[in-house]
């Protein structure tokens, strides 16, 4: 088994991780930390995509490798903003979570 | 499909395209730096000139009659990105850059930074975002490499996100928080299929990707996913969740660019993604997948929009059922048909008026709101009589909603129709119909009452030039249902017969 | 030579290794967080040191040993602070 | 084809258009009344001139809307264009101080024009819906719950009728190998198009349901009662015509469909009795006479329906010349009511006389224009069954109508001596008057010499009819309070009480949706729509 | 099996097991602690794959910055849900199947990257072929500032639209304000001894990463990381402070970047063979030159994004 088949393996149960966490968490934080934890899978799915593709003198693919430090920096901006949003629903509403939103269509009845 | 179109090499006019990009995008970078008023504008110096480059590109378009390429720093794909714009493309720019104008003049009396400060919150992020809203679904539409398009719709979400909750009420951010999460989950599986495409062919060109796919199992898992990820951020039925709050609490400009133009981002991506990417990878059930969810969108979000008791959320809803519609058209579009083309103008069709009805809507709904301090729909008796103006555009746009002539959502359901009756598969046809039929219903709720000879008095009276920006938009939604059949050969242009199902 | 330089790092590393895991069963095993604290920096302290210390002859240039010392001063650094921060949150909470 | 006819065609729809767009501004607001009987005169000058022998066609070249006008249409548009004006006179007074009102008579009266001149289904759908849509101001008008219900059941018939009419239509375009949408080039291709029946099906649904055949008429009496009688005029009169032009346009005469023509017949013929059977219950005018017509259109539906049958030639002439009939005598009647109310003792003589040679020309008193358009449709109906039951109905007209002439009779009698408005007298007296004379004066033009006609017997034969109604009128007046109060619009009450017990399902969605949108079932439907999708494109190789 | 492998194997186990308790974790913030050692962790499985720059970036932003986000948001929500939230897990049966959703997608996700091409397409060859135009060594630097530097400008603005979207949801009296120092507690003097010892040293070696990343690991991403660190530590020793979110100069280093990287790309029209081109022979130097305001941009925007929107009036 080499490495790159092993971080096929890691990257497909980090997203089946992830996807559990964000399902099931009902605080919003860890839902953002389900997120990150697929986004680190996939990242990894393109580093062993870029490992099969080693050649021409380059241990890797350099395309996938810098899709994933694109990548990496998309994510960390899209937990920066949700963390914004999430301490900013606190400072304004209190505690909430997802679940209790199903109110909020009829909160102006 | 054989001998796809010289990918490689930018054409004449290629250079508009990446124009189209750069242009909203120093005008985020210059709003930024500059602040305050310039921001607004900045925002509306661009628009009108934005508005020429897409108007360009599709005069290019329709003198070629080739899609229009270039290829991005020389280097070609697979190596380098290409910008690439067809028929679709073009009239999507066309159709961003004059609903993004005509919400940011209408937004101007909303989010004018208030005389005594040199700046405010509300504005300056509400003119940097609009921009952002218009750069990136021009990158949507001209995209040619799904890497740079991840890119595109994350630049999307994060423009259209914070435009939910710029007044910071607490139902606002939530749904803004609802809408965010749920939008990283649909990009998440977006890259992961990306991944798995670029793992088996090499590419993320879309033209050299459409050469390369076979029908194998990693492009079903891909496309699955990418497909499933685009739905998420369409809110195509179940996957809505996050739709109503946001649409509906949303001030009304923003409102208006999201329900007729973000939605409409991710869904050009699933077509490119199946007519551009995979047109040799036979699809037939995946379509009957697409259209189902479609049909219970349509049936789902219409009767929900029955049941709703404010204005605002009966049009969120109403777009959950119309962006149904817009997936009827993927059964349609299969095989060497005759009917193809129609039901491919068909659902173009359909996705440009809803935009500038829904639009108008939103628009007519904010000043409505505005005027009487609530959007309650039961307390709207008699707004026709001391708004007239704005109730007309709303009536207009929902009368494209309903299907009804003269409109652009008569004719785009009148293509699809006759293509879905052509195809033998009527099922589809029947869906629209019926839709039509609760359109009806529910924007009989809202204008039956509101034309009733009841007194009501405003607390301030809207804007005339507001209620025209509103006008405008369902009138062109109107308009489109003059289309000459000039229009819908120029659709075609770029379009890439699908295999298979030639039933 | 070679063979005692390697030697030496063998010898080195071994040690170092040693501390890390002593670090962590202390780490694991005292009772109190202060003294856990205690476990922790030691070994960090002689478990990175001694391991820079057996790298330093395979640097292979000035440059590079200059960057493997560096590392440990850092490491030292970051975990001093980390370790009187903690110490205070942990004295502050009772 | 001449410049004049060409122009008098694309202004017969776009005059009151225009003339609406012209009166835009609050400033012209004034001259919108005068429109109300100045638009329909384009309409009148190019019937004319087609009746006249010209026909015109045209096509706006970049759009592809077209228009055309030909005998059929051209009848129908003539009087039509009378009623427009005769009843444009008599709202212009009163109901058009709502601006609201005006503007949807301007709409609906284009779409009554235009949907005789459409040529092709698209602009046939566009001028149906403008006859269709905007009547719903009409019935608004009074604002009062009767009417605000009247105006919602006719608002849900109408766009579902819209509906049956547009997948008819997308099954028609789709049986055209050539990929036309002229309506005689689709209507030609019809019998051999795969989806005959399908379109044929929702050509007679929708259609039917505009002209309320049973059981798709309860919306008319709530209509036609809760509207003001001007709107009521008109509507009877003309915009249900857009449902007779449909069907003489879309049913494939030329091809004998028998099959088709006699359920469409038995379905006017039931409608016949039945409006009679159930407007003989009533005893608000407005009802009396929704239910008339009900019953008349019964009548032509049975008269097309029998035509259809054996591919009778000339169908679609007769059909237009019976319901052009029609549509005076019925406007006439309405604005009746109106007259009677309001008639001094000096005029109500004139007022009942008049009124009552109308009634009876709907039930073929020979000499009548009734009578003339009972001798047309003689040759679809045939001697056989079908022309028994039409002289049956003919029977059954008569009992109505005299129910109808009792009641107004009673009501000129109840009501106050005040002086006759002066307009809907004048508006009114030259309707009653060109009911009665303007089917002398086509009957020669369109159909031919009276001659046989005009012999004893024949008119014998057409008398008894009417003879055996008024028996029966006599015979039954004793039970005339007995009899069954049947509520207006009778099986519309049913068909509400489901409707609104089906809304009730909006709150089962409602229910589903709020599990729907909770965030584990969404994040679980979106994997399963990515597994699902991936299965799928796996099972589509 | 060679030691390789069972290190390896051990790597994954660890990985695995790390992000299982980020998921499981009772606790928010227990489970940000772990995302934090996980991030740290994954690095190490980037450099088994030989993706030395992505491993840096995984440990400096990944990790790293993000992980002092998480981490500050966890304290905060501790605070705030003291009073004690409305949260509950959902039932278990729906936690049942969601757990066999997730295993099957992982099955499959599984199944597919295994049957993936080995060695698999790639476009090494052509990154490689063409590096020699760009004057760079590290052929990463070159798909990400030449060959698909138009991805990479448009990622720089997903950065400011962040900061855009965060600033936002600033409250409305405090705009012109700046943002709470990063766990902004009372500066100490252990804190400031570092701050004051460690950032000469740590901007000495971020800009030694944007300069070797030319030709070896490293690049813009990683110093501006190690940069923006830097600033953040000062930040949290209270020797520094966030500047007022209306100030010019920061304003101007946050677009700095992406600016710079337009207009050099709009240049290429005129200067070289189209948008994003380079004129042959000045690649290198223009490249270094994108980088160094790139570098800049991000080691301000990157604070500026964990110090979330603002809080308070500055005085001027």
């Amino acid at each position: 088994m080499t490495a790159a088949t092993l971080a096929g393996f890691i990257g497909s149960a980090l997203v089946g991780l992830g996807l559990y966490g964000l399902i099931t968490d009902p605080q919003p934080i860890r839902k953002i930390l389900g997120f990150n934890l697929i986004g680190s899978g996939v990242f990894l799915l393109f580093g062993i995509v870029a490992r099969k593709g080693a050649a021409a003198g380059f241990a890797a693919d350099p395309v996938p490798q810098a899709m994933v430090i694109t990548g990496i920096v998309v994510a960390f901006s899209a937990s920066a903003l949700a963390i914004a949003l999430v301490l900013r629903l606190y400072e304004v509403a209190g505690p909430v979570s997802l679940r209790s939103e199903h109110t909020s269509n009829k909160a102006e009845k | 499909m054989n001998a796809a179109p010289i990918a490689s090499a930018s054409t004449a006019g290629g250079s508009l395209l990446w124009l189209a990009i750069i242009l909203p995008v120093v005008g985020i970078l210059a709003s930024l730096l500059s602040g305050g008023r310039h921001a607004e504008r900045i925002a509306l110096l661009l628009m009108p000139t934005g508005f020429g480059i897409a108007i360009a590109i599709a005069i290019f378009l329709w003198r070629s009659g080739q899609p229009l390429v270039y290829v991005i720093g020389g280097f070609n794909p697979p190596l380098g990105i290409a910008l690439r714009a067809d028929g679709f493309s073009a009239v999507m720019l066309v159709t961003t850059a004059l609903i993004v104008a005509a919400a940011g003049f209408y937004a101007r009396a909303i989010f004018a930074t208030p005389p005594g400060i040199t700046e405010a919150r509300a504005p300056l992020t509400f003119w940097i975002l609009l921009q952002a809203i218009w750069a990136s679904l021009n990158l949507v539409f001209l995209g040619g490499d799904l890497f740079n398009l991840y890119v595109a719709i994350e630049l999307l979400t994060f423009a259209a996100v914070p435009l939910v909750c710029l007044d910071s009420r607490a139902e606002t951010i939530s749904a803004a928080l609802r809408y965010l999460l749920f939008a990283l989950c649909g990009s998440v599986f977006y890259l992961l299929g990306v991944a798995l495409l670029y793992g088996a062919y090499g590419t993320l060109d879309i033209v050299l990707l459409s050469d390369r796919v076979s029908s194998e199992p990693v492009v079903w898992v891909a496309a699955g996913l990418m497909t499933a990820g685009l739905l998420a951020k369409t809110a195509l039925f179940p996957l809505h969740l996050w739709l109503p709050p946001a649409h509906a609490n949303a001030p009304a400009a923003c409102s208006a660019v999201l329900s007729a133009l973000v939605v409409k981002g991710s869904f050009f991506l699933i077509v490119r993604l199946w007519f551009g990417v995979l047109p040799n990878v036979p699809h037939e059930a995946v379509s009957f997948i697409l259209a189902a969810l479609g049909s219970a969108a349509i049936l789902f979000g219409s009767v929900l929009a029955l049941q709703q008791e404010r204005l605002k959320l009966l049009i969120a809803y109403s777009t959950v059922a119309q962006i149904g519609y817009l997936f009827l058209m993927f059964p349609l579009v299969q095989g060497p048909n005759l009917w193809v083309a129609e039901a491919w103008s068909g659902g173009i069709m359909q996705t440009l008026s809803h935009a500038f009805a829904k639009a108008a809507m939103f628009l007519a709904a904010g000043l409505i709101a505005e005027s009487l301090g609530h959007d309650r729909i039961r307390d709207l008796r008699g707004i026709g009589a001391v708004m007239p103006m704005t109730l007309f555009a709303f009536g207009l746009g929902g009368l494209s909603l309903m299907g009804l002539p003269p409109s652009g959502g008569f004719l785009a359901k009148w293509l699809l129709l006759k293509a879905s009756i052509e195809a033998g598969r009527p099922i589809w046809g029947a869906v629209m119909l019926s839709g039509g039929l609760l359109a009806a219903g529910y924007l009989y709720r809202v204008l039956a009452p509101a034309l009733s000879s009841d007194i009501l008095h405003l607390k301030a009276p809207p804007r005339r030039s507001r209620e025209a920006v509103a006008l405008a938009l369902a009138l062109t939604a109107i308009a489109l249902g003059f289309a000459p059949k000039a229009f819908f050969d120029f659709l075609q242009i770029g379009r890439v017969a699908v295999a298979g199902g030639s039933s | 030579m070679n063979v005692l330089l390697d030697l030496f790092s063998v010898i080195a590393i071994c040690f170092g290794t040693f501390f890390f895991l002593a670090g962590t069963a202390g780490l694991l095993r005292f009772p109190d967080a202060l003294s856990r604290l205690h476990a922790l920096t030691k070994a960090d302290n002689l478990g990175v040191g001694l391991i820079v210390l057996g790298l330093l002859p395979h640097a292979g240039s000035l440059l590079a040993a200059l960057k493997l010392v560096a590392i440990w001063a850092l490491i030292q650094l970051a975990g001093a602070t980390s370790a009187q921060l903690i110490a205070r949150a942990i004295r502050r909470s009772g | 084809m001449n410049a004049l006819g060409l122009v008098l065609l694309i202004a017969t729809p776009a005059t009151p258009l225009v003339m609406l767009a012209l009166c835009g501004s609050q400033a012209r607001r004034d001259f919108l009344s005068s429109c109300l009987w100045i638009a329909p005169l384009p309409a009148l000058g190019a019937a004319l001139m087609t009746i006249g022998g010209q026909s015109s066609a045209f096509a706006a070249p970049a759009i592809g809307y077209t228009l055309f006008i030909d005998k059929v249409a051209g009848v129908l548009l003539l009087v039509v264009a009378i009623l427009w004006i005769g009843a444009g006179l008599a709202a212009a007074r009163r109901e058009a101080r709502d601006v609201r009102f005006s503007v949807c008579w301007m709409l609906t009266m284009a779409g009554s024009f235009g949907v005789f001149v459409a040529a092709d289904l698209l602009t046939f759908y566009l001028l149906y819906a403008l006859v269709s849509i905007p009547a719903f101001g009409l019935i608004m008008r009074n604002g009062d719950a009767a009417s605000k219900r009247a105006a919602g059941v006719y608002m849900a018939f109408t766009i579902l009728g819209e509906a049956f009419l547009l997948a008819a239509f997308a099954l028609l375009a789709a049986g055209e190998p050539n990929g036309s949408l002229q309506i005689h080039d689709v209507i030609a291709a019809l019998p051999g198009s795969p989806w005959r029946d399908g379109a044929l099906a929702l050509i007679i649904a929708s259609f039917g349901l505009k002209i309320a055949l049973v059981p798709m008429h309860g919306w008319m009496p709530l209509t036609y009662t809760a509207a003001p009688l001007p709107a009521a005029a008109a509507l009877s009169g003309a915009a249900v015509k857009a449902g007779v032009i449909g069907l003489i346009r879309f049913l494939p005469f030329d091809t004998a469909l028998p099959d088709w023509g006699e359920a469409l017949a038995a379905v006017g013929f039931i409608s016949a009795f039945y409006g009679v059977a159930v407007g003989i219950t009533q005893h608000n005018l407005k009802t009396v006479l929704a239910y008339s017509s009900i019953s008349q259109m019964g009548v032509i539906a049975a008269v097309m329906g029998m035509g259809l049958a054996s591919a009778i030639p000339g169908t679609a002439l007769d059909s237009a010349v019976y319901a052009a009939h029609h549509v005076l005598v019925k406007g006439a009647l309405f604005l009746s009511i109106g007259v009677a109310a309001v008639a001094s003792q000096k005029y109500r003589p004139l007022v009942m006389w008049l009124s009552a040679i109308m009634a009876l020309s709907l039930a073929g008193l020979p000499m009548t224009g009734g009578w003339l358009a009972k001798l047309v449709v003689k040759a679809p109906l045939g001697d056989g069954i079908a022309g028994t039951l039409a002289d049956l109905s003919a029977a059954a007209t008569t009992l109505l109508m005299l129910h109808f002439l009792m009641l107004l009779a009673r009501m000129a009698q109840q009501s106050p001596q005040t002086k006759t408005q002066v307009a809907i007298d004048a508006s009114w007296l030259a309707l009653a008057i060109s009911s009665v004379v303007v089917p002398w004066l086509l009957y020669p033009v369109v159909v031919g010499g009276l001659g046989e006609a005009l012999t004893a017997s024949a008119i014998f034969k057409s008398l008894w009819p009417v003879l055996f109604g008024a028996a029966l009128a006599y015979g039954l007046r004793p039970w005339d309070h007995r009899l069954l109060s049947v509520p207006e619009g009778d099986i519309i009450n049913l068909m509400e009480a489901a409707f609104r017990a089906s809304l009730r399902l909006g709150e089962t969605f409602e229910r589903l949706d709020l599990r729907l949108r909770q965030w584990p079932a969404a994040t679980i439907s979106l994997g399963i729509i990515a597994l699902l999708l991936a299965a799928a494109a796996r099972a589509s190789r | 099996m060679s030691i390789l492998q069972i290190l390896d194997i051990g790597l994954a186990g660890l990985v695995l097991a790390v992000a299982a308790w980020t998921v499981f974790a009772r606790d928010a913030f227990a489970a940000v602690v772990g995302f934090v050692a996980y991030g740290l962790l994954l690095s190490l499985v980037w450099v088994r794959l030989f993706a030395v720059d992505v491993a840096l970036t995984e440990a400096a932003i990944g990790s790293g910055v993000t992980g002092v986000l998480l981490i500050g948001a966890a304290g905060r929500l501790r605070k705030l849900e003291a009073s004690g939230g409305d949260d509950e897990l959902p039932g278990a049966s729906l936690r049942l199947f969601a757990a066999a959703l997730c295993i099957f997608v992982t099955l499959v996700l599984a199944g597919v990257v295994l049957s993936l091409p080995d060695p698999g397409p790639t476009l090494a060859p052509e990154a490689a072929r063409h590096l020699a135009e760009t004057g760079l060594g590290n052929p990463i630097t070159a798909v990400l500032l030449s060959y698909r530097s138009f991805d990479t400008m448009l990622e720089k603005v997903v950065l400011v639209l962040a900061v855009v979207g965060v600033w936002s949801l600033a409250a409305d009296q405090y705009w012109g304000g700046a943002a709470g120092n990063p766990r902004g507690a009372e500066p100490d003097g252990t804190r400031a001894l570092l701050a004051q010892v460690l950032p000469p040293l740590g901007i000495l070696i971020g800009i030694h990463m944007v300069w070797v990343g030319a030709d070896e690991p490293g690049g813009a991403f990683q110093g501006g990381a190690i940069l923006a660190a830097m600033w953040m530590i000062t930040m949290m020793a209270g020797l520094t402070e966030m500047p007022s979110i209306r100030s010019r100069l920061l304003r101007l280093v946050l677009v700095a970047g992406p600016a710079v990287f337009v207009a050099v790309g709009v240049a290429g029209v005129a200067f070289a063979s189209g948008v994003f081109a380079y004129p042959t022979g000045f690649a290198k130097p223009l490249i270094l030159f994108i980088e160094a305001f790139m570098t800049l941009s991000i080691a301000v925007t990157l604070p500026v994004l964990v110090a979330g929107p603002p809080k308070r009036l500055r005085q001027q």
